[in-house]
């Protein structure tokens, strides 16, 4: 990666890893495991073995059995197919749904199609760093309540929700409870066993795995009206000819990703950025200062436009917060749900680290921040005080 | 987002930011803002009779924003304060290649131009009515 | 692929061709284009780049022009989303939906989900060779019918129908059409601007794109309601992160699929098998002798069992039908379609080629076929009539 | 479909598959179908006394039928004529590593041995009254 900027956007997504490659490698080249993994051939049998062994991969990661993890084309998918199938299961108890304004675009835009569809839907606040206390969980479940949807990792600020105490109050009053765990996976520990949670979604490609490709957690027993039909693949939750390089790709990511192992070093990386970037006079963290994942860094320059610190520290490649709001002016709404001004928010950088981050693209990268951050604020001196400066 | 080469090389060595000394003879300034669009610019121009000898700014805003405010600060020097009047947004958009979302924050720099040239004219009728 | 067994399932599913894995490993490989498209830094911009060549790539192929083409999982979530979408969507003038029974699962399960939320379904016969004639179609349509759904090449007898003239027949009577042309790209033209239809399915793994990705073709102007919610994506129609690898390979494999040169061969091998097979006494053809698919040959050998078949001829790699089929025992719906006893069916085989297809393997193929035909019609001499003996 | 190497060792190879020639003595024949199952057995059994001298078999139907068809003929020869009634398909099923689904089909061999099975009393009844 000698010719790229320095990339600090793990948390949009990651390169493959080169371990990873390889396995995919091995169903797209000649003479690989190419079948479809549900013809009843050798070669078909092949291919389902791969499969087969990555779900293993994956449940081990995440503590789970793997007939609960079925397959599907990434995070988005996944989230839809835990909330809308939920909700519209025979089983669902009420039409009443929990969720918390920091959700990801996935679910709260699925939120709003539910509504539309006359589900009642509850949006949680979080305080200013962040968190969702388990006790407002609580407090908004009722006898109507089918899900309650509370991601684990958030993917601008990184900050952890309790989802084990989360859990347990869903189990005590009788909801569903689904989890966004698109952020953890490698970052943090994900023991959806020890949690109880009933639907997780999961995805490959924040984790060094191929992009297109994710799973939810269905715990057995949960019903789950479809989202897309077709046919009976993979327990009937999610036809499609089954992706075998994908999968085996996911897979692989997934036995890959220890956090016990990568955590500590993520952690690092991040806390010496951010021991820099707080040299700097009036720069705010965003979110919670310990209860996040080791893995982002969230930060406010108050006078200083966002856009423009992106475009003068050149070849770092940080982002806003979510990719997907990238072509959209406005203000983070997880930013926004912190209480930051539009302009506070618009200041924000998320910094994200991961496996292939040095010690020296974190320096270089305090160094360019900070000369940019005062060049910017020259410029601006004397703009009037919503502005930050 | 991508940026024209024009607007990063403007953004980059934005030449007349900054402001004039004080007791610089013969300055006007305007200012004007946007919360919402998040933007905010301050032009101070120094003329010598009605030719424009100096311009400064300060710009708080994103790239186009800054590169725009440069473009004009270079761009008046030498020239006669009609020109201020003159200046059109939309065709300073194209020449920076900003997209067509960016028109709004530019109609604030006309803002701050059009605050200088009215002090300007409160001048030059002061004079006159002096 | 030295190894490996005579494969004879294209329809099932293809290798990928080296060409088009060599273009998804320069997204994969370290320093590869891997960032997240929608990102503003300039890795995210390349890798745009890459995506909105391949939807050139697509779009040039079928005829259209690159902003009607959505990217999403595959055909089958590309039938999803037209049919949920389209009758879903506001716009819809009605609650009639027009079918047949020939369509895949991922048309025909999609239909019986909508039935289930109150839409009326019509499911057109076919006749004895799996025509459904455009005056069917143009019988069944309403006032009230917002959509028709009729696939384009039967993946099971390769079966082609008459697409452009239904098409008039929908557009005449104000219904929408939505075309599953899953099997149809690199084997015959999908010209989609001449047809006028409304929506089209496609897949990359059937003509050596990757597993795990398909688009939608959108004619301007039509109103989807989103199956899968979740932001602004690629126009909205389809959120989630783009999977730039896979988007790239099916680019590749649309530009490398060219029916004009390709076809040819694949029916002079699908024919020479076909001649070799006839040879047999008290075998025929299921589905239509000249308006079909080059790459399909499905042939029925009464009085011989489908799996023993299969089994007895070892080493290639044919299919019943449709691969999702393989686990359930049911006789294929659509050889029951044409009219076929449940054993005649299930004496049936698929037999489809493809790119890497020999003339020595189908002259393989047909010996042992032949030689395995014998020897099984041998044992069950004597057995009765509707065994097809 | 994933075969044992019994079944595909006996389905490959199914020795009994085929009948007696004409006049060969003391020979009965059982058979039975299931069309819904699409299988067809029928067993041809020659007896010497109570011991089974020979067996030959048909049978239309999938590798397990077949294969099941083969290991009952090869099994039953040299064996009294009672190990007909013994034979377990539940047994035979686990010996084949054969999917649950597919015992039906090992009920309907199973019908046409006890036609043989028939057959024989049948005879020896005849045989004691004549
Ligand atoms: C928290 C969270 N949820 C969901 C998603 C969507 O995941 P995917 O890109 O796999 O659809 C993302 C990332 O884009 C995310 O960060
Ligand atoms: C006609 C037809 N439609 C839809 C599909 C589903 O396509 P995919 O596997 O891309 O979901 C297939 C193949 O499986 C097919 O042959």
């Amino acid at each position: 990666m000698t010719s790229k900027p320095i990339y600090l956007d793990y948390a949009a997504t990651t390169p493959v890893d080169p371990r990873v490659a390889a396995v995919m490698r091995e169903c797209l080249e000649p003479g690989g495991d190419f079948e479809n993994p549900s013809s009843p051939h050798s070669g078909g049998r092949q291919a389902r073995f791969r499969v087969e062994k990555a779900r293993e991969q994956i449940a081990r990661r995440v503590g789970v059995a793997p007939e609960t993890i079925a397959f599907t084309s990434g995070a988005t998918e996944s989230n839809n197919l835990a909330i809308q199938g939920a909700l519209n299961a025979d089983s669902a108890r009420g039409r009443h749904f929990v969720t918390s304004i920091t959700e990801h675009k996935a679910v709260l835009d699925t939120a709003a199609a539910m509504e539309r569809r006359g589900i009642e839907v509850t949006y949680l606040r979080c305080d200013t760093q962040g968190i969702v206390s388990p006790q407002q969980v609580d407090d908004a479940i009722t006898d109507q309540t089918a899900l309650v949807s509370i991601m684990h990792v958030n993917n601008e600020t990184g900050v952890i929700q309790d989802i084990g105490e989360i859990a347990e109050r869903c189990r005590a009053s009788g909801a569903l409870l689904h989890v966004d765990a698109a952020q953890s996976v490698g970052k943090v520990p994900v023991p959806i066993d020890a949690w109880g949670a009933d639907l997780v979604a999961l995805t490959a490609h924040k984790i060094y795995g191929p992009k297109g490709i994710g799973a939810l957690y269905v715990k057995p027993g949960t019903r789950l009206a479809p989202v897309i039909h077709g046919g009976e693949w993979d327990g009937g939750v999610r036809p499609g000819t089954l992706a075998t390089h994908q999968i085996a790709g996911m897979g692989e990511a997934y036995e890959l990703a220890d956090p016990d192992r990568e955590g500590a070093e993520l952690r690092e990386l991040r806390d010496r950025l951010w021991n820099g970037l707080s040299q700097l006079d009036n720069v705010r963290l965003n979110g919670h200062p310990t209860q996040s994942s080791p893995h982002v860094l969230n930060v406010a320059f108050p006078g200083v436009d966002g856009d423009s610190l992106r475009l003068g520290i050149g070849e770092i490649a940080v982002s806003a917060g979510a990719a997907c709001d990238a072509a959209t002016p406005e203000a983070s709404h997880v930013l926004s749900a912190l209480g930051l001004s539009n302009a506070l928010a618009a200041s924000s950088q998320r910094f994200s680290v991961g496996r292939f981050t040095t010690i020296e693209q974190i320096d270089e990268t305090i160094r360019r921040v900070t000369a940019e951050v005062g060049r910017l604020r020259e410029i601006a001196a004397g703009a009037p005080a919503w502005a930050g400066n | 987002m991508d940026y024209s080469l024009e607007v990063q090389e403007r953004f980059r060595s934005p030449a007349r930011a900054g402001e004039f000394a004080e007791g610089t003879p013969q300055v006007v300034a305007g200012e004007a803002e946007d919360r919402t669009l998040n933007v905010w610019f301050r032009f101070q121009i120094s003329v010598a009779g009605t030719v424009i000898r100096a311009v400064r700014f300060r710009a708080f805003g994103c790239p186009h924003s800054i590169a725009a405010a440069a473009w004009v600060a270079d761009g008046l020097e030498g020239r006669d304060v009609a020109a201020i009047a003159d200046l059109d947004m939309h065709e300073l958009r194209r020449k920076l290649d900003a997209p067509v979302e960016k028109l709004g924050k530019l109609l604030v720099l006309e803002d701050a131009l059009r605050a200088c040239w009215d002090a300007l004219q409160d001048q030059a009728e002061s004079r006159n009515g002096s």
